[in-house]
């Protein structure tokens, strides 16, 4: 009821950070003695649009993202009385390209990615529908297989990252860019290269990655997008393709090599710190060494460690705002 | 469907005193598409039972395995330098030593465990045997100790979970050659696990916490267990019970039975069956706006779900009952009307026996939609992570709380394959719970059930 | 006294109220030699009803308006400068209500006496280790603003509720007194709680009224946000539906449409026939046995969660199709399809059409098939012409039900049917319907205030219009060709 | 006919004779027109019911003789398209005053119908129902002796005295117009409706329910359709004639029979069959 | 009750006498018992029923007549409890034979019940209902010719003429009762089962039902349940006489009526009321 003070932390928001904020929060109910926060998913937007509903019991403490807040969130936080927001940065998380296990095996580059889905290549200088049928046609390196591929749906922060990282560097890297933007203009041309092919062979998944996995065993010659703690819980029956010959694992994402990476966060509310039990508490369990420092539980999970983990300790402890966007 | 009577048959009229044993032509067409018609009822009534069949047994196929569990019996020293240095065994101090520090105790438990057994497996460090062990272990000690503070500083016997691979093990989900490949298990591990289960240390046993214990984290499947969820959807289930029947059989009895016939109860008409089509998702929307951001009730209570989904099913139930209560004759009505019963007494006297077969169809198929329904629950917070049982009710209904239906959602979204089996058996869960709302209903109607 | 206790109280009244109602309606009808106008357990149920409504109604406005009282005024006590930075006044209050409870506690448990407790000052007593020992965890220390608000929160709201009990039990008692001394053997008792039980009756048939207003209310604010941002011709007339991170989508709601109208369709297709023939094989031929025990098996149909068939969709049904049928035939190469999605939806479906329907055809006298079997009809003539004409209405409702069960459904889509927005029809491409894409555009990642949000909105009132249409051509086509028996 | 119907008068002329002159008006139809939608099936009709007296209804198939009756208690509510003006009393009171208390009114004036309509209930249910719901009885022997009684009345008891628990709807047609007749009566109203009760009947049960017709005159006033001329005039003291919705004649039974003012009534009741 | 027998037996000499010496057997029930789950309602019934004759079934409310009746054309079979022994034929076939056709049964042997039972479909297509079913027409012309001359036969024809399309529950009992005579004719059977067609009409449509019935012997059999003894002594040529489930008596109409050989036949034919 009205008069009914809420006693347990609620976080909501992006469904990759979800898995490591309920490692914490189980692990918070064990050892203290505050009741183990309440952790929702529903996508990055839908918690940091929760969080900026205003200062309150029955607004939430924390919202989880897997991609930066966006200055639209801030303002909404501002119009709402939200105005002191941590930006907390756990980690970083690899998005992989795996396939069957008895399949072939690939060694991708992200050009290879941008030729077989994009809804127009360049052949000979020209731009042309996609003609491209099987991944040798793409490049006569890869194996001879139909393209089919399960990439993130348009809800999924995931997908932005593959858009940017794989799909524009692609565009790139393959010179398509340019003839695009010949073709088209500046802008059009720059947005040609995230237009996906709609003859069924890129399919959008909005569902989760074990709906992708799912799709995977019913269609053995696929290609999945996954993000790299789901491909490690399932190591026996995925393999996982090179990108740029880097094969993805909590180190090489951690040394910067392997491209396809993004970092993790969650913005707290400052206002809610003194008023929430244990809010504070949990907020630094979360990014204590224990918790997310390499060899605690959110790194054998797949979580790849901050490296700067020590400055977000301090800052934690400091209950420092976030600055502007830049 | 054959249509009998588009035969253009030869015999217009019955010619007299031809055999009944010896049908004619037509008779024989029509017999036959009697048949034909009665086999389609067969076949669809086989069909439909088939399907139920087919479903009901993969579920349980691939369910019923959640309900047995993989477990350790380990004697644990409990280390009194380690859990209480200052000696005086005050719970203040037992408290700071976390998790972490009880993991030790663990592993030198099933060192000596090994070491006494004289178990070994090449190529097996005793960091790696600790995988075999569920990570819930420390925990379920550490509570063990602050309940039993007296205990530290003797040897106790746990039975402490064996990690969810381990398991997978002896379910058949995890074999040698997979382990081979898997980086969370090695096959040395199952090996070591083979070699204690045939020394009686590990064992599968009934798995009564799959029952009773809260959700877990992504990396504990084996601890996972559905109590939250099953009381959050049993609370959800009372509230639409209470509401939902009584509200929507007192507006189908004012609909038929008082409203005047005119456009405004045409309006009404039209404007519930169109609430039976809205989207599932769209009553989420109308929870979140209505009860949770404007009467300000909290967020993943089980009342407001319970709220959303008596919204949701009151559709169902209306139609149904309206249905029932047409097919109630006239007659019994005025018979009643008639010895001088008031509209309200025909109404509650006779009427409302009569219809109740059909009512209570409309209710089983609501209650179960509302059972099973996860969309618009994702909007108002009940898809959550919640480990803390909800108190009694009527309190218990404002606090946060799963739901089973969300429970299965949520495990079928996670990393770790052993919670497509949780998944599986929380739906077995599931169906129980319709078993039991549909026996209590069948045993009703058939009170009820008569032809007039 | 606790509200729970009160309501006790009041209802321990109304059962007294009761009781003494009828009795008085008995004495004075025997007293008078008047006969009672009605049953003397209608003068008890008057003043039944005269004892808990009032009293229930108050005790509910109560509980609602005093927090709110109470909290505006201990809101105008708090000075600005306990608020602290960038807090709001709200989380202060929540404060003040934690510790005014935590109060309760250590009262009740702490042995404190209630005069020990208004003595008490914030700044000389660790007032937040006192709240932890009973379990009440304060997130700061308490400030003696924050204390003194909380102190005089709980006096206040204990002499609210003290004029709360009483004005309840006032009314109880006073309102219980007067429907009894009212009571004479000429009183029309059962006219009263009749009417009373009819406005109640009414009261539950506009809770559907106003669920509409809360959907249609909650969903116009959107959407008319929405289509500020976004041109309404293109949301209507564009043959695309490709959503973007960073804006420039192209929202056409019309391959939506399509999806959901083609999977309905099929589920339809599958569900109607075979749902009407178990009804009527159960209701006309099957013996006892068969029914008991099939009815309800297949109702469990219903009940199973539509995720156990997403899953049965995705990976059963639809690879099947595809390797069996849409590959060989090179009529298509995907597993998720519309007719995947709505093959299994339809299995679904079957007991919302079968069940109510053997309900309704069972209603059907059975003079009506006498009349029938009496000419010589075969009992498949009968029920096709006789019965079924008779059942219509009911079976066009259930019909009805099932259709809008297909439309609402969004599982069985996702998994079955796919994520890819298409108009074509080829059933054994992927679609998608509205309802999957306002699940997936309001979870998703996308900012609140950008169209790709709020079109979940736009789907929802569309889809509702649409809706709204088909039920009202339904409407129409059932009074058209209803046959009313007796 | 002349000859079976001297025989049949010469029954009752006592009856008749003990009401004498001094009869009161019970029920009262002024201008009763009913129209079924769009359509008239009454015209204006004014119709006195006599109390102590049984009232014949009498017309061919179809001419408002139910539609009447069920004016009478207001039965007619129940159809959505049924509208009745006019005025219609009882004991001077109109009932169909918006302040009149329809169930009340129908407990005064209980009803027979044309098809028996027994409740899906026990045949003991079926009966006890009335009394149970107007209160008139204390105990549960009270109400086993009303239902024993009504039954009796009825001439049915002895035939389901073994199966009071058994449902209503499992007798025969006669039966359950037997039954139904007993159920109206344990409410003892001050009119009775019967919609030809016995048309169901066989001649015994027939003349049964007539006999407790005749008895019943003694303390209750009775209005009842009936086709069987003989029986109209068996039974009733007050005969009305009715043809296409209109009261065409009505008055004393002996006089209607023997001679009816009307053309159209004496060619009905000569009909070939009596 | 003698004065009026003789006078209708005088009808009908003519129609007995036609039919001769020669009568033939069309339908015969051959120690017939029926059960009603464990209850008995018939006891071992031996009872003809001649071609081109009415045959008449009366008795006592619930002695066994609409359950006989309901064996000639297995409608018991509708009713779950409902068992039969014994053996009924049709032209010498047994009717309760395994590989019987029930169907081409009922089209032979048709049907009106004791309640109208009209179908909720506009008037004209609850006659063509039979006729369309059996294939007993070509064209719609055809079609409609049946209905009209069966509404015809019926008496109902010029009370519905004008609303042949609206529904047929709308009518009054008797018109109802009217329309379902009209729809087994419209079907020409061979037998026709008559459940106390007339229980509900008035006096001047049962004389045009019973001119019917008359009308209809030339070609058909009819069997006729009636609680009218004078209705039995007019339309029939043969009774049959039940009493609690047995058959008491069966014979020629006249003999029945004036010298019944059993007591209980006595007893009930000169009960107090004809
Ligand atoms: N519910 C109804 N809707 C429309 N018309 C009706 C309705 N009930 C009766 N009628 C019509 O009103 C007229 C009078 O009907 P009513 O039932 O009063 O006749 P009746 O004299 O009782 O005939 P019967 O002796 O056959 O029962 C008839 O023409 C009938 O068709
Ligand atoms: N469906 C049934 N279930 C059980 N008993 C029945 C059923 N139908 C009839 N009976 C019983 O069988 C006996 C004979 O009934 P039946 O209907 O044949 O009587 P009837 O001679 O036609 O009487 P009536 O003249 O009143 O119509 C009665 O005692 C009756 O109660
Ligand atoms: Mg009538
Ligand atoms: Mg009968
Ligand atoms: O749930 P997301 O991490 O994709 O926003």
């Amino acid at each position: 009821g009205v008069a009914e003070a809420r006693d347990q932390i609620q976080i909501k928001g992006s469904s990759t950070v979800l898995p490591y904020a309920t490692i914490v929060a189980e692990a918070f109910g064990e050892n203290f003695s505050y009741p183990t926060p309440v952790v929702e998913g529903g996508g990055s937007g839908a918690g940091r649009k929760a969080l900026c509903e205003g200062v309150g019991e029955n607004t939430i403490d924390i919202a989880d993202s897997s991609s930066r807040i966006k200055q639209s969130d801030i303002d909404n936080c501002k119009a709402n009385g939200v105005n002191d927001i941590q930006e907390v940065r756990i980690g970083y998380d690899g998005i992989v390209f795996a396939s069957d296990i008895n399949g072939p095996k690939f060694a991708f580059t992200p050009a290879d990615w941008f030729k077989a889905l994009a809804a127009e290549v360049v052949v000979d200088g020209k731009v042309v529908a996609n003609p491209n049928k099987s991944w040798h046609d793409v490049n006569a390196d890869l194996p001879d297989q139909a393209i089919l591929a399960f990439i993130p749906g348009t809800k999924h922060g995931t997908r932005e990252v593959f858009d940017i990282k794989v799909l524009e560097d692609g565009c790139k890297e393959s010179g398509a860019l340019e003839a695009f933007v010949a073709a088209k203009g500046e802008k059009d041309g720059e947005k040609a290269c995230l237009a996906l092919r709609t003859d069924g062979v890129s399919v959008d998944i909005d569902g989760d990655y074990t709906e992708t996995l799912a799709r995977l065993e019913a269609n053995k010659q696929a290609i999945g997008v996954f993000g790299l703690s789901f491909y490690e819980n399932n190591t026996d029956k995925l393999q996982v393709a090179t990108m740029n010959g880097v094969t993805p694992s909590v180190e090489t994402v951690a040394k910067g090599e392997y491209p396809v990476s993004r970092p993790l966060y969650f913005y707290v509310k400052n206002a809610h710190l003194d008023v929430i039990p244990g809010l504070q508490e949990y907020v630094e369990f979360f990014v204590s060494d224990d918790m997310a420092g390499p060899g605690g539980p959110l790194a054998a999970y797949g979580l790849v460690p901050d490296p700067e983990l020590a400055k977000t300790q301090e800052m934690v402890k400091n209950r420092t705002p976030m600055g502007p966007l830049d | 469907m054959t249509d009998a009577t588009t035969t253009s048959a030869g015999d217009i009229a019955h010619p007299k005193g031809r055999s009944l044993v010896v049908p004619g032509e037509r008779t024989r067409h029509r017999q036959a598409s009697e048949r034909r018609f009665r086999a389609m009822g067969l076949v669809a009534v086989a069909f439909g039972i088939v399907a139920l069949f087919g479903l009901l047994g993969s579920i349980l196929s691939n369910g019923t395995s959640s309900f047995w569990q993989t477990s350790i019996a380990l004697d644990i020293y409990l280390d009194p330098a380690k859990l209480d240095k200052v000696g005086d065994r005050n719970p203040d101090d037992l408290v700071k030593v976390t998790t972490f520090g009880y993991t030790p105790l663990i592993k030198a438990a099933l060192a000596k465990e090994l070491e006494t057994r004289g178990i070994s497996v090449e190529g097996l460090s005793a960091n790696d045997a600790m995988d075999i062990i569920s990570k819930e272990a420390p925990a379920s000690v550490r509570n063990y100790v602050l309940a039993h503070p007296s205990k530290i500083g003797e040897t106790v016997k746990f039975d402490i979970l064996a990690d969810g691979r381990i398991d997978g093990y002896y379910k058949g989900r995890v074999s040698m050659e997979s382990a081979k490949l898997d980086r969370n298990v090695s096959p040395e591990e199952l090996m070591l696990a083979d070699k204690l289960k045939k020394e009686g240390v590990l064992a599968t046993k009934f798995n009564t916490a799959f029952f009773t214990a809260p959700d877990a984290s992504d990396t504990r499947p084996e601890a996972a267990g559905l109590g939250v969820a099953i009381l959050g959807s049993a609370y959800m289930m009372l509230i639409v019970l209470v509401l939902s029947l009584p509200i929507g059989v007192a507006a189908s009895i004012y609909l038929e039975e008082f409203a005047p016939q005119n456009w405004i109860t045409d309006i009404i008409e039209v404007n519930i069956a169109n609430l039976a089509a809205v989207p599932s998702i769209v009553f989420g929307i109308l929870g979140l706006a209505v009860f949770i951001n404007w009467a300000g009730l909290p967020q993943s209570a089980p009342i407001v779900g319970g709220l959303v989904l008596t919204l949701m099913t009151l559709p169902t139930i209306i139609i149904a009952t309206r249905a029932a209560l047409k097919a109630v004759p006239p007659s019994i009505r005025e018979a009643a009307l008639g010895v001088g019963a008031s509209k309200m007494q025909t109404i509650f006297h006779h009427v409302l026996p009569l219809a109740a077969p059909g009512i209570l169809t409309g209710a089983i198929i609501g209650l179960a939609q509302a059972l099973g329904e996860t969309a618009p629950l994702l909007l108002i917070g009940m898809v959550a992570f919640v480990r803390e049982y909800p108190g009694l009710p009527p309190e218990g209904f404002f606090d946060p709380a799963s739901a089973l239906p969300v429970q299965v959602y949520n495990w079928t979204t996670r990393g770790d394959p052993a919670f497509v089996e949780r998944a599986s058996g929380a739906i077995v869960v599931l169906l129980l719970f319709l078993a039991v709302m549909n026996i209590m209903a069948i045993i009703l109607r058939r009170r009820f059930e008569r032809r007039w | 006294m606790t509200p729970g206790i009160l309501a006790l109280i009041v209802l321990a009244l109304t059962v007294i109220g009761y009781f003494l109602g009828r009795q008085r309606a008995v004495a004075s009808s025997e007293q008078s030699k008047v006969k009672l106008h009605s049953l003397p357990g209608y003068y008890g149920q008057s003043v039944a009803l005269f004892v808990a409504v009032p009293a229930f109604l108050l005790m509910a406005a109560w509980l609602f308006l005093q927090p709110l009282l109470i909290e505006n005024q201990i809101s105008a006590q708090i000075p600005d400068q306990a608020i602290p930075e960038g807090g709001a006044r709200s989380l202060v209050m929540a404060d003040v209500r934690r510790i005014a409870d935590g109060l309760d506690l250590v009262a009740q448990r702490g042995g404190i006496s209630e005069a020990d407790l208004t003595r008490m000052r914030a700044d000389f007593s660790n007032v937040r280790s006192r709240l932890a020992d009973v379990g009440v965890a304060v997130g700061t220390d308490v400030s003696p603003a924050v204390f003194e608000a909380a102190k005089s929160y709980r006096e206040i709201g204990k002499v609210g509720s003290l004029i709360r009990n009483i004005a309840v039990l006032v009314s109880a008692l006073g309102f219980g007194f007067w429907a009894w001394r009212r009571i004479n053997p000429a009183m029309r008792a059962r006219n009263i709680s009749e009417t009373f039980i009819r406005v109640l009756l009414l009261g539950s048939s506009l809770v559907a009224i106003l669920t509409t207003l809360g959907i249609v209310l909650s969903l116009l604010f959107e959407t008319i946000h929405f289509f500020r941002i976004y041109p309404a011709q293109d949301f209507f007339f564009s043959e695309t539906w490709n959503p973007q991170f960073r804006g420039g989508s192209t929202l056409g709601i019309l391959p939506l449409l399509w999806g959901t109208f083609y999977v309905s369709l099929v589920a339809l297709l599958l569900a109607v026939p075979i749902g009407l023939m178990i009804a009527i094989y159960l209701a006309e031929y099957s013996g006892r046995a068969l029914r008991s025990f099939a009815k309800p098996a297949i109702e469990v149909l219903a009940g199973i969660p539509t995720i156990v068939y997403g899953l049965f969709a995705l990976i059963t049904v639809g690879p099947m199709l595809r390797d069996w049928i849409a590959q060989p035939l090179g009529i298509g190469n995907s597993s998720s399809s519309v007719l995947t999605a709505g093959l299994v939806m339809g299995i679904m479906l079957i007991p919302f059409v079968s069940s109510l329907s053997d309900d309704i055809i069972n209603a059907v006298p059975q003079s009506l098939r006498d009349g029938s079997y009496g000419l010589g009809a075969t009992q498949s003539e009968t029920i096709k012409r006789v019965i079924m004409p008779a059942a219509l209405p009911g079976v066009v409702g259930a019909v009805l039900l099932a259709a809008s069960r297909a439309i609402g459904e969004t599982m069985i889509v996702v998994m079955g049917a796919g994520a890819s927005a298409r108009l074509g029809l080829n059933p054994f491409e992927a679609m998608t319907t509205v309802t999957v894409k306002i699940v997936s555009q309001l979870t998703g990642d996308t900012e609140f205030a950008s169209p790709e949000t709020l079109v979940a909105f736009a789907l929802g009132l569309t889809l509702f219009v649409f809706t709204l249409g088909l039920n009202i051509l339904a409407l129409y086509i059932v009074r058209k060709y209803r046959e009313q028996y007796e | 006919m002349k000859v079976e119907a001297d025989q049949v008068f010469a029954n009752k002329t006592a009856a008749t004779a003990s009401a004498g002159g001094g009869l009161v008006t019970k029920m009262k139809g002024d201008a009763v027109s009913v129209f079924y939608g769009a359509k008239q099936a009454l015209f204006e009709v004014n119709l006195d019911i006599y109390e102590r007296q049984v009232t014949a209804l009498i017309g061919p198939s179809g001419c408002g003789k139910s539609t009447f009756l069920r004016c009478l208690n207001r039965m007619n509510d129940t159809i959505d398209i049924c509208r009745v003006t006019g005025r219609i009393s009882l004991d001077d009171e109109d009932i169909y005053d918006p302040s009149i208390d329809v169930v009340e009114l129908r407990a005064r004036v209980g009803m027979v119908f044309q098809k028996p309509n027994p409740f899906p209930k026990s045949i003991f249910e079926n009966v006890a129902y009335g009394p149970r719901i107007h209160g008139l009885v204390k105990s549960k022997a009270d109400l086993e002796e009303i239902v024993v009684t009504s039954l009796q009345k009825a001439s049915i008891f002895e035939e389901v005295k073994d199966r009071l628990n058994e449902p209503g709807t499992g007798l025969s047609g006669g039966q359950q117009q037997r039954l139904c007749i007993a159920r109206a009566i344990a409410v003892s109203p001050e009119v009775i409706l019967m919609d030809e009760p016995c048309s169901a009947l066989d001649p015994i049960a027939t003349a049964k329910v007539e006999e407790l017709i005749d008895e019943l005159r003694e303390n209750y006033t009775i209005a009842i359709v009936t086709h069987s001329m003989q029986q109209a005039a068996r039974v009733s003291q007050r005969t009305a004639f009715f043809h296409l919705g209109q009261l065409v004649e009505q008055g004393e039974t002996d006089q209607i029979f023997t001679n009816p003012s009307e053309k159209r009534t004496q060619d009905y009741i000569t009909g070939r069959y009596g």
